[in-house]
């Protein structure tokens, strides 16, 4: 019987809490449905099923840290007896112990710690421990309270792990490409003088679709590294980098983005936003990247020199739309301009195709009315 | 009685030495029986048969002396001048005894007796003394300190410092030995290489003699000789005081280690009776004086029995009193 | 402020005590002519006379129960047991006399007597002169235990400890006898109640005494490089132990590693890990730790007393242990 | 509307975009978009947010009056009092 276990929601992630299970035995799954609530050092993240048929048994309860790839329920396929799983006594049988590779301290909370979170309110079932045997400790308390708060303490530490691990092992390459946005721009302002308020667009979608284009005929760049070489992904997933309020940034990926029109991929990235923002994000948007789009425009930066998100291969960065000359049919003249930039893996591809994908993503600005 | 010096065996002060010895063993008697009825505890150690050790040591000291004792030391309190009501509280553990009722039967200490013990670990006393002594010495007191022991404590290693350093630092301290024959249950021919203890004395210097401690006026006579000569020389003297307990080391033992001929036999040297007997012989004593004695003694041990009876409990909030006492003064921070 | 040393710290303190009041003498074993083993009476026989700094046999019960009897007697006696090894044989008048008598008489009588001896290990003394009991006579009420660390305590514990109307027993590490230092000239008498803080900190409580006070400070220099600020408590006061200082200390760093030069089982670290746990149990963010002697006798090679002993590195390694990641 | 009804009207449809906001530490003849870091994305929510409370169409040329409190509680007293035009 297929067993289901703790995903992995990112490449520093080793175990996870579950905080609850969202479907009870005996109920029927279908694949992608939100089968319960984990929480990580990312957040609580909703986590999916993709084994259809029917709960059999939960093998760990609320509460539990579970360690990557760590079974959590029994599922029962179409077709397959119920009971098929050798636990008869299985309502019965304890809760099964934490795995071992979690280490003997595991669970324990100093007495300090403790009395801390109850002052403050706050789940120990979430923590992790950094106290001696990796027992959760006054600052592991206090740290979580202020990412209660302040959830950028957690997250940067993800971040920095991440970002350590990719220039530690990517070899990077740089490109930057100024791309003349103004028929794109000019385009956008008069569909949405059309369109009422909720339904405008803002040109990030239009900059989202041309790379989402431009991989259809650069597959290199879509994809991850995973047992020592790509592996191109047929799903064009873009990851959006999105910055919370608080600090710290996450990237959410837009599934299909290509084949997407505009106005829904503007809705899938609103929605997304709002949910990076507030909290409730799924699982498999948190892991599903195939490369990330990263846009620092609004903060004024001309042009970004991005960092690669492991396992993906490339990160196309945008920088702000400025009013540059530029020379249009022989002729100076005022021209809003963006700079895309791209970073890739050496690896997986050179410069050269590099080029050629900004190029392509450029074209595709040329002509809105075709994204 | 003036301290020291000659006795006077005038009628009044045998009857008084006979009339000190059936207190005793009279107290002790009622002691026997209370602690059999449940109203004393622990250990009990009854000091019938050896008064006469007592009553005639105490002749010889004043007011200003000191006494160290043991914890077979109801006689030696008595004879001092400790009430027998407030001994006897503190046998019941109330308020009203002499420690406060926080000793009992082994720790009879008194400031104003300067009754020093008390004393339960054999030969504990005896540095004590000596240290009371040299206090006297440094401070000019011309006091005695008596020191009494049993002969078990004779094997302690505290007996031969507390001697030598005795007789090296010259000190004015009455060693007693009370030697009844028995530490505990072992025979003394069975713990002692030398049991002539005289000697064991005399081998540091110290000017010592034995004497029949079941006759009390030959003890009051050696104890005002001896205590003569510490004053005068100022420097330790040694008594060895023979004698014999009738009854068990504590309160009951099955006494496996002594024969009751033997025990018979050494009754019939009873100080009292033969104090009596003596008295009689003499026309000193008329049976009407000695029943008149004994209701006296009768009726303050139904008062000692019946005070000890009425005293108060130490509540126990005041358990941990007088563990330690208060600092003197505020003192100065360190940090200050 | 003058230089001076931890013995004659000391010294001036006996001279002190001496000639404040005529009731103090000095008694113990060559501590007049051959001037104390330690050299702390080293002159005093010269300036107070045989009466006042009096020889004795090797006696132990005998002068230290005449010590008690002589404070019963009226006098301030300062009886010097040469070392804490040798105390084992006057233990019987510590215990049952001079810490019982107070009690048992129902407070008429009070023993005004200051025990002081020489502990400790770390000069290569082997098994039978290295011994640390500081911890079994801190077990025993009636008296109070004391262990001077710095010369200010040297220098000011001797007073306070001949005022008070208990038996004192003042415990002198031996190898802090050559620590030198500057003494104000008007250093005097300091209270034998509290734990001091001789070095503030955050990160966690180093508590010792005695001569492993400075192993303690030595170790929170090593800790402070690494980025752990200890602060390190003294406790001075063995009996009674002053919990509010060791308290305040551990509700604020939230960690502790006590320090004893005794052995574990049973020790005086064990009572000082089991108060805190007893008293500060919701503010600890680790286990109590204790730095103890090894379970053995003391060896006589140097590097094998070394390894037995509460060290420095020790302390270090302990302390890294209660931070977890955090150092 | 009153301008404070209009003022809270505001405060509330930004605070659904910067749940932080602190009104206190607001200074309200200044942008909000550098006070409490508004993106694009924040401020069309922000719009759309307004919309959806006041029930007005805000045309996108308008948006540029909405980015001080003082501002946008001027410009929507003035929407509010015109006929709408849709």
């Amino acid at each position: 019987m297929p067993e289901f276990r703790m995903p992995s929601l990112g490449a520093d992630m080793e175990a996870g809490i579950l905080v609850e299970w969202l479907k009870k035995p005996g109920e029927r799954v279908s694949r992608g449905d939100v089968i319960a609530v984990v929480e990580t050092q990312k957040g609580a993240i909703e986590i999916e099923v993709f084994q259809p048929g029917t709960i059999e048994r939960q093998m760990v309860q609320p509460g539990q840290k579970v360690a990557v790839g760590a079974p959590m329920a029994l599922i029962r396929g179409e077709g397959e007896a119920a009971g098929a799983a050798p636990a008869p006594a299985a309502p019965a049988a304890p809760i099964p112990a934490p795995p071992a590779a979690l280490g003997p301290a595991a669970g324990r909370v100093s007495p300090a710690a403790r009395r801390r979170a109850t002052e403050l309110g706050l789940d120990l079932a979430g923590l992790l421990g950094s106290g001696p045997g990796g027992a959760v400790g006054l600052a592991d308390v206090e740290a979580a309270a202020a990412r209660r708060t302040q959830p950028a303490a957690a997250m940067r530490e993800v971040i920095g792990a991440a970002m350590a691990r990719s220039k530690r092992e990517i070899p990077h390459y740089y490109l930057g490409h100024t791309v003349d946005l103004e028929p794109a721009l000019l385009w956008l302002e008069a569909e949405n003088l059309k369109r009422p308020v909720a339904e405008r667009m803002l040109y990030g979608v239009l900059l989202l679709k041309a790379v989402a284009l431009a991989l259809h005929e650069y597959p290199e760049f879509n994809g991850v590294w995973s047992g020592g070489r790509f592996q191109p992904s047929e799903q064009i997933n873009p990851g959006v980098a999105v910055s919370l309020r608080q600090g710290g940034l996450i990237a959410p990926s837009i599934n299909g983005a290509d084949r997407l029109t505009l106005p829904q991929l503007m809705a899938a990235l609103r929605d997304l936003v709002r949910r990076a923002r507030v909290g409730g994000l799924r699982s498999s948007e948190l892991s599903d990247s195939t490369i990330t789009v990263t846009s620092l425009g609004e903060q004024g930066s001309e042009s970004v020199y991005p960092v690669i998100y492991p396992p993906q291969v490339a990160i196309v960065g945008f920088g702000a739309v400025a009013t540059r000359p530029w020379v249009v049919d022989g002729a100076i003249a005022p021209r809003r301009v963006i700079v895309s930039s791209l970073a890739a893996d050496h690896r997986v591809s050179d410069g050269h195709r590099g080029a050629r994908f900004l190029a392509a993503i450029t074209a595709r600005l040329r002509e809105p009315d075709r994204l | 009685m003036a301290p020291g010096g000659k006795t006077h065996l005038d009628r009044g002060h045998l009857l008084f030495l006979l009339k000190e010895m059936l207190r005793i063993r009279r107290f002790e008697e009622r002691c026997a029986e209370l602690y059999s009825a449940g109203k004393i505890r622990g250990f009990l150690h009854l000091y019938i048969g050896e008064e006469a050790n007592a009553v005639g040591v105490m002749q010889a000291i004043g007011v200003d002396d000191a006494v160290v004792s043991t914890y077979r030391e109801h006689g030696h309190a008595l004879a001092r001048g400790i009430a027998a009501r407030a001994l006897m509280a503190e046998m019941y553990g109330k308020v009203e005894g002499v420690s406060r009722g926080r000793g009992g039967s082994m720790h009879v200490f008194d400031a104003g007796a300067r009754f020093y013990g008390g004393n339960a670990i054999v030969g504990g006393g005896l540095p004590l003394a000596v240290g009371l002594a040299l206090a006297d010495r440094m401070r000019g007191l011309a006091r005695v300190t008596v020191c009494i022991f049993g002969e078990g404590a004779a094997a302690e290693g505290a007996f031969h410092e507390s001697l030598n350093l005795a007789a090296l630092w010259k000190l004015p301290v009455l060693f007693v030995c009370e030697n009844n024959r028995y530490a505990m249950g072992t025979a003394i021919e069975r713990e002692q290489s030398q049991i002539d203890l005289v000697r064991h004395a005399e081998s540091y210097g110290i000017k010592s003699e034995a004497v029949d401690g079941m006759d009390v006026v030959a003890v009051e006579v050696a104890a005002r000789r001896a205590t003569a000569a510490v004053r005068d020389a100022g420097a330790p003297y040694f008594l060895e005081n023979r004698t014999y307990r009738f009854r068990a080391h504590s309160m009951y033992d099955p006494e496996l280690y002594r024969s009751k001929a033997e025990v018979e036999e050494w009754k019939q040297r009873d100080p009292i009776s033969k104090l009596d007997a003596w008295l009689r012989d003499a026309g000193f004593l008329h049976p009407d004086d000695l029943r008149r004695i004994e209701d006296e003694i009768a009726a303050e041990i139904d008062d000692a029995a019946a005070f000890a009876e009425a005293g108060r409990w130490e509540p126990v909030e005041d358990l941990a009193r007088d563990v330690v006492a208060p600092p003197p003064a505020p003192r100065r921070d360190a940090a200050a | 402020m003058s230089a001076t040393s931890y013995r004659e710290a000391v010294r001036a303190a006996l001279r002190d005590a001496l000639a404040r009041d005529p009731r103090v003498f000095l008694m113990g074993e060559d501590v007049g002519r051959y001037g104390g083993s330690y050299a702390c009476s080293k002159g005093l026989l010269d300036e107070f006379g045989p009466e006042r700094i009096r020889d004795t046999p090797l006696s132990e019960a005998g002068f230290v129960g005449a010590g008690i009897g002589a404070a019963l007697g009226g006098m301030r006696p300062i009886v010097e047991i040469m070392t804490v090894n040798f105390s084992l044989l006057a233990l019987d008048q510590i215990v049952n006399n001079a810490a019982t008598i107070r009690h048992m008489s129902g407070g008429q009588f009070n023993i005004p007597l200051v025990i002081r001896m020489a502990t400790g290990a770390g000069r290569q003394l082997a098994a039978q002169h290295s011994h640390s009991f500081e911890g079994w006579y801190a077990h025993v009420p009636g008296i109070r235990v004391v262990a001077p660390a710095t010369l200010d305590d040297a220098r000011g514990m001797l007073w306070t400890a001949i005022e008070d109307p208990n038996p004192v027993v003042i415990f002198e590490h031996a190898t802090l006898y050559n620590l030198e230092g500057d003494l104000p000239e008007g250093a005097g008498a300091v209270d034998i109640d509290r734990a001091r803080v001789r070095r503030a900190g955050r990160d966690v409580s180093l508590i010792a005494y005695g001569g492993s006070l400075h192993k303690a400070m030595t170790a929170a220099d090593r800790l402070s490089a690494e980025g752990v600020e200890a602060e390190v408590i003294d406790l001075r006061s063995l009996r009674p132990i002053d919990d509010a200082t060791i308290m305040a200390s551990v509700r604020k760093t939230h960690r502790a590693v006590v320090v004893d030069e005794g052995w574990r089982t049973g020790s005086l670290a064990a009572e000082v890990s089991a108060r805190i746990t007893e008293q500060a149990f919701y503010d600890l963010d680790a286990p109590v730790a204790r730095v103890c002697t090894e379970e053995v006798p003391i060896p006589y090679p140097k590097h094998l007393e070394d390894a037995a002993l509460p060290q420095p590195e020790k302390i270090v390694t302990s302390t890294k242990a209660l931070m977890g990641s955090h150092a | 509307m009153t301008d404070e009804e209009l003022r809270k009207a505001v405060l509330t449809a930004l605070a659904s975009v910067a749940p932080e906001l602190d009104e206190a530490a607001l200074a309200p003849g200044k942008s909000f978009r550098d006070q409490l870091d508004i993106d694009s994305m924040d401020f069309l929510n922000y719009v759309i947010a307004l919309h959806e409370a006041l029930r007005i169409e805000i045309p996108e040329a308008d948006q540029r009056h909405l980015t001080t409190i003082n501002d946008a509680v001027a410009y929507l007293r003035r929407r509010l009092s015109q006929p709408t035009g849709s």
